[in-house]
């Protein structure tokens, strides 16, 4: 039995179909990373598994448990964690104020506040983010806003992770920056991750392995050296090559 | 201490009465100085200490258009007795000062500020709020502290439950006794048949229900019966029934606000029953504006009249409200807020200002007013008879009971179609 | 049951509902072009009756001729708070965050001041006149003039701001910004100057309706407050910023009073309003228009 | 949740038990203003909870006080006053439960607008229903003095007080504060946002019933369309928006400062009082849209060790 398992899932709205039977595995501890062009299902998927949506055909297992029917709640209780690719902070509370509410809930359900401060605490010095503690999440950088958002995400305590775009939009040293911090919190709390990604330098730089999403519809799955050389992907990227 | 810090806060909001103008500024200062220097004893009444008249008025929320007129009265009221000499103290002439807050038409503030008013003011008289609510919630605390006020803007028979001592009500339109008028008046002009409308506020729901079986045991039939809550805009589904209906007579339980619809709509239908009473509203100076001829012949409720000679001050009471409003007065408010300032009046003028010879007075005594003698049994006026207003020629005239009627009463002509 | 089809009830439900489609489109226009709660709509419509009724009184003159003044008034008025206090709020990130609530209050707090200083200069007296109550009949139909003006004049302002909406440039400026905000930014629209424009209309068409209801009804400073919560009902039924069936629903409000108190009773009636209020709200809940403010 | 700081909790015992011998040395006006202040405590308190927190705006919180009130003049004489106080508490509960289920779907600016017609819904109907059952107004006669009542509503108000205090730093309060600055993002961590609304909502109706029926025995007089008066909500409102802030600070500063302000100015200038009132909240939304209590105590900063 797998960690993560997605068996046939369609996903459509109205008569747009966004996803076409999915399926794959995610083993624990692995990285998995998603990419695939704009509106080719990533965030759908994501969505799906998280609970904010339903799939229209199709299962998910977590842990041998199906999930399809749960609430997003219940999800993130059951040890999964996501971030936005849209950063969605709580603007009007303090930075760490942001990442204790995560470890009140999620799967550590922690009953102090004490506690999860503290625990909270750590998890913002990975991120590099314990300098900011105190200042409301809105006056945080885009940069600082999406480490925030896995900042609080990994406060709940998952077991896996689903990062959503979280490179876009930042300079190449942030991105160095952040790979080392996803890296370091992986190996410590032994994450499963699973990414969407367009910066392809933290796909090939994480990733055990990569899948392709095109059109809803997965068209190749590997390691990332073979995706990149996958002509199919190149033709999905590219348009049809001659 | 914190009585201390409030009491001057009061004596700060203590509204200032331009009226009284500066010489009595002055005079007030020396007797503030007097006071001081321990040249007067406190306590001692002066012909020059002014007599503090405390009420509570609806300047703002749900009741400040209708509470509008009361103000006046009691303005109107107090610049008789000063340009009098002032308010006769058992013989001793003193100017009378009205002390008075905005109650908000909410009874909350009302019963806060009668004992703001008692305990902070220190006020010598009351007066009454306006509305039944706030005349009920009132009841309470001039009971508390058996201090003796007259009511005047409320009418209901729950108004008999309360505890008779403190409060009495000049109203002679208590439901039950204007259901009585209204089925008198009736049965002798031969009507048969009637229509009924009520909205469905207090009062005219009493209203509604003691006439109800009052007309059965007349054997008038109740051809249409129709309620409506207080934020109906339109009576034309109602008013439609009505008129197939055909009866000799409508019956408009309303306020002010539905009154005027109904009187437009009923006009714009053609209703043309010969006897249509609207109970609140026909009184007001906007009606007359707004609705002018087609007014005439229109009921009402009311037991006044500046036209019945055997009533003093009734006639002068009107001419000097139009003289310093420059409309006239409300046939059905103006003089129950008047009688009941002179109800005060006469009682202070044979007693003094000692409130339990007061209520005793008030008890007990009759009294001359611009309605004729009024004279209470428990907090209820029984000199002043349910009576009923017919506007004829753009007049208001009383035409009913017959004891104090000054017209009769007239079929109502057809609408006016212009 | 044939009250049901009498010409009567029809006319009363048209007479009520034009009122409604008024005050609403304008309600509707700030709204839709800026996401603000106009609170205060019905107060201008309090604003609109008192000038008609002053200028009819002090002046004599008529209430169709001075309602082109209060208009006016009203719309240069929309424009200085708009000018005044508005352009901050949407302005300022902070509070543009949570307009719909902040809008909210801060017109609330303006309609408590109109209200209070139209107390404090004209007093709570009720006011009223007489003008055109001559009555005329259609067959068995018998309405006063002031009541068919009524009728006529709003239908003419509906259509022309239909029209305007339609044709005119600005009036596709106004739907473009009610559509999509940043995408005609992008296209060239001036923004600004179609916030004003929206707030100058909006507030002169409030002006309008309430110098047409100062011939029907009495005129007090808290009268306002009934025709916001309609036109509140009014846009909700329609969809917040949709300006046609906005207008739509202004009309159905007015059968939904006059017809579903001829079929009910009277003494439903306000159950059933805020009954209707209430179901929609729920519906649309579950559909497009629960979005939460962004 | 986290200790309660030993000099928060002694201010709050001695401020209670200071202001509970009131009526032995103030006057019974004095009592009466104390009185209004409790009560406006107690409201703008529960109405924080609720709305403060979760930033899920109510304008229909009348409907709580006005339920309260019917509770209490319906079972008077049946039942004593005193238990009717917590009945009332309990049925206004239950109604915000039942009508939050459907009602916290709604959201933003549609659901203050669905508050308001919910409660403008309830008075109406209580109107049909009194006007039915032919009572059209009821009197409460031989309610328990206005010191003994005074008493009760300053304990409301402490209760109230506790609850958002209490609620505000725990961590039922972060998921609330965390429900208004992003619903979605919330429950993606776990908060569980259809029930903690649902509580939040259950437990702001429940003080207001209470008050209700505590002032309708102050009143001695019980009318549908004056205790259900939208006047009611919106004042709580402006109370609660004045004060500003999500912890129990705001809705006690706010009251504070309306009712001073109101001593000041209503007696003897109401149209101006009002006036003053309306540019206040035109002040406070404009130029300190987190009310009093940020201007006063700074940001909303909280550190929770």
């Amino acid at each position: 039995m797998s960690f993560l398992t997605i068996n046939g899932v369609s996903k459509s709205f109205g008569g747009l179909q966004a996803l076409r039977d999915i399926s794959f595995d995610v083993e624990q501890q692995e990285v998995v990373g998603l990419m695939g062009a704009n509106g080719a299902g990533k965030t759908t998927l994501f969505s799906l598994i998280a609970g904010h949506s339903r799939p229209s055909l199709g299962s998910i297992h977590f842990k041998g448990r199906p999930i399809a029917a749960l609430r997003p709640d219940h999800i993130c209780r059951q040890g999964i964690a996501r971030t936005f690719q849209i950063v969605r902070p709580f603007a009007n509370m303090t930075v760490l104020d942001n990442v204790i509410v995560g470890a009140l809930y999620g799967v550590r359900q922690e009953r102090s506040t004490a506690r999860a401060a503290a625990s909270a605490m750590d998890i913002l010095a990975d991120l590099n983010l314990a300098n900011r503690a105190d200042d409301p999440a809105s006056s945080l950088t885009l940069s600082g806003q999406k480490r925030l958002e896995i900042a609080r995400a990994l406060a709940t305590g998952p077991e896996l992770l689903m990062l959503d775009e979280v490179m876009a939009g930042l300079t190449a040293t942030e991105v160095s920056e952040l790979l080392d911090s996803i890296r370091r919190i992986k190996r410590r709390m032994s994450l499963t991750i699973l990414m969407v990604e367009h910066v392809m330098q933290a796909l090939m730089r994480l990733s055990d392995r990569v899948m392709v999403l095109h059109h809803g519809e997965l068209i190749a799955q590997g390691k990332p050296q073979e995706i990149v050389a996958d002509p199919k992907v190149i033709a999905a990227y590219l348009g049809p090559s001659t | 201490m914190v009585d201390k810090l409030v009491g001057k806060l009061n004596a700060l909001a203590v509204l200032n009465n331009n009226a009284l103008g500066e010489t009595h500024m002055l005079k007030k200062a020396l007797l503030a100085l007097a006071i001081g220097s321990g040249l007067l004893l406190p306590g001692t009444a002066d012909a020059a200490d002014p007599v503090k008249v405390g009420f509570a008025v609806a300047k703002t929320g749900l009741f400040a258009g209708a509470a509008d007129g009361q103000i006046k009265i009691y303005e109107l009221w107090k610049d008789q007795v000063n340009a009098r000499g002032g308010l006769d103290v058992k013989g001793v002439k003193r100017p009378v000062e009205l002390v008075y807050y905005d109650d908000q038409s909410d009874a909350g503030k009302v019963v806060q500020i009668y004992e703001k008013l008692i305990t902070g003011d220190k006020v010598d008289l009351l007066l009454a709020p306006y509305g039944t609510s706030s005349h009920i919630a009132a009841a309470g605390v001039v009971e508390r502290y058996k201090f003796p006020m007259v009511g005047n803007t409320a009418a209901s028979v729950k108004l008999r439950e309360i505890k008779p001592g403190n409060i009495w009500f000049t109203t002679g339109q208590m439901p039950d006794r204007l259901a009585v008028s209204l089925v008198e008046l009736f049965k002798l002009k031969g009507i048969k048949s009637i229509a009924l409308l009520a909205n469905q506020l207090p009062f005219s729901l009493e209203s509604k229900t003691y006439l109800v079986p009052a007309l059965t045991k007349a054997g008038i039939e109740v051809k249409v019966s129709e309620e409506y809550p207080p934020s109906i805009k339109d009576m034309t589904a109602m008013l439609i029934n009505v008129k197939q209906a055909n009866p000799d007579a409508v019956v408009a339980f309303s306020f002010p606000s539905d009154s005027a619809i109904y009187l437009k709509q009923a006009r714009e239908l053609g209703i043309d029953a010969k006897f249509q009473f609207v109970e609140v509203g026909p009184t007001e100076a906007a009606f007359a504006k707004q609705f002018g001829e087609a007014l005439n012949g229109i009921v009402t409720m009311g037991h006044w009249t500046p036209d019945n000679k055997q009533w003093t001050g009734a006639r002068a009471l009107f001419d000097s409200y139009v003289q310093k409003y420059n409309e006239p007065p409300s046939y059905l408010n103006a003089p129950l807020v008047y009688m009941s300032c002179q109800i005060l009046e006469q009682a202070v003028a044979k007693v003094g200002l000692d409130r339990d010879a007061i209520r005793k007075t008030i008890a007990t005594d009759t009294f001359d007013t611009v309605n004729g003698p009024v004279k209470f049994e428990g907090i209820e006026n029984v000199g002043t008879p349910a009576g009923l207003l017919q506007i004829q020629g753009g007049n208001m005239t009383l035409i009913w009971p017959p004891s104090i009627a000054t017209a009769d009463f007239k079929p109502k002509p057809a609408w006016p179609a212009k | 049951m044939s009250t049901l089809f009498s010409g009567q009830l029809l006319f009363a439900a048209l007479v009520v509902g034009s009122i409604y489609v008024l005050i609403a489109l304008g309600l509707n226009l700030v709204f839709g072009t800026m996401r603000l709660l106009d609170a205060a709509h019905g107060d201008i419509v309090m604003l609109g009756a008192y000038t008609s009724f002053w200028l009819f009184t002090l002046s004599g003159m008529s209430p169709l001729l001075s309602m082109l003044v209060a208009g006016a008034l009203s719309a240069g008025f929309g424009a200085a708070i708009y000018y005044g206090l508005f352009r901050r709020l949407l302005a300022n990130t902070q509070l543009s965050q949570r307009l719909e609530g902040n809008s909210l209050l801060l017109f609330f707090g303006i309609s408590i001041i109109l209200q209070n200083v139209a107390a404090l200069c004209f007093d709570t007296t009720p006011r009223a006149y007489t003008y055109l109550d001559g009555i005329i009949r259609f067959g068995n139909v018998a309405m006063t003039g002031n009541r068919i003006a009524v009728l006529i004049i709003a239908a003419v302002l509906c259509a022309a701001a239909f029209l305007f909406l339609r044709f005119h440039i600005y009036g596709l400026a106004i739907k473009a910004l009610i559509q999509h905000r940043q995408a005609a930014a992008v296209v060239g629209v001036n923004i600004e100057r179609i916030q004003l424009l929206s707030f100058a209309i909006g507030f002169g068409l409030a002006g309008l309706a309430g110098s047409l209801l100062s011939m029907t009804e009495q005129i007090t400073p808290f009268m306002g407050f009934p025709f916001t919560v309609a036109g509140f009902v009014t846009v909700i039924l329609g969809g917040l910023g949709n300006l046609t069936r906005g207008m739509a629903a202004g009309m159905f409000l007015g059968f939904v009073e006059i017809y579903g108190v001829a079929l009910t009773s009277p003494s439903l009636h306000s159950v059933l309003i805020y009954g209707v209020f209430i179901v929609v709200l729920f519906l649309q809940s579950q559909g497009l228009l629960g979005r939460r403010p962004s | 949740m986290q200790p309660v700081p030993i000099r928060t909790s002694l201010i709050f015992v001695a401020v209670i038990g200071a202001a509970s011998f009131l009526p032995q040395f103030g006057s019974e006006y004095v009592v009466a203003v104390a009185l209004s202040f409790a009560m406006w405590v107690a409201l703008a308190q529960s109405w924080t909870v609720l709305c403060g927190m979760t930033g899920y705006g109510s304008f229909g919180h009348a409907a709580f006080y006005g339920m309260g009130a019917y509770v209490q003049v319906l079972t008077w004489g049946t039942l004593s006053p005193w238990l009717s106080v917590p009945l009332a508490g309990l049925v206004s509960c239950l109604f915000a439960l039942a009508a939050g289920y459907p009602a916290l779907k709604v959201r933003g600016p549609y659901f203050v607008m669905l508050t308001f017609g919910l409660a403008e819904f309830l008075k109406f109907s209580i109107i049909g229903i009194e006007a039915t059952l032919g009572q059209f107004s009821r009197l409460i006669i031989g309610a328990p003095s206005p010191n003994a009542l005074y008493l009760a509503m300053l304990g409301l108000a402490a209760a109230a007080t506790l609850i958002t205090y209490v609620v505000s730093n725990s961590r039922f309060g972060y998921g609330l504060r965390a429900i208004r600055e992003e619903e979605q993002a919330a429950e993606t961590i776990g908060i569980p946002v259809a029930r903690y609304k649902l509580t939040a909502f259950g437990l702001s109706a429940f003080i207001p019933g209470m008050v209700g029926a505590v002032m309708a025995m102050r009143l001695s007089y019980f009318e549908p369309s004056q205790a259900f008066d939208a006047l009611i909500s919106f004042n709580i409102v402006v109370m609660a928006m004045i004060g500003g802030s999500d912890d129990a600070r705001g809705p006690l500063l706010g009251a504070l400062f309306l009712i001073g302000l109101s001593e000041l100015l209503w007696a003897r200038a109401p149209q101006v009082y009002m006036i003053v009132l309306g540019a206040l909240l035109v002040f406070f939304v404009l130029f300190a849209p987190q009310g009093l209590a940020k201007q006063l105590f700074g940001g909303a900063r909280r550190r929770a060790t």
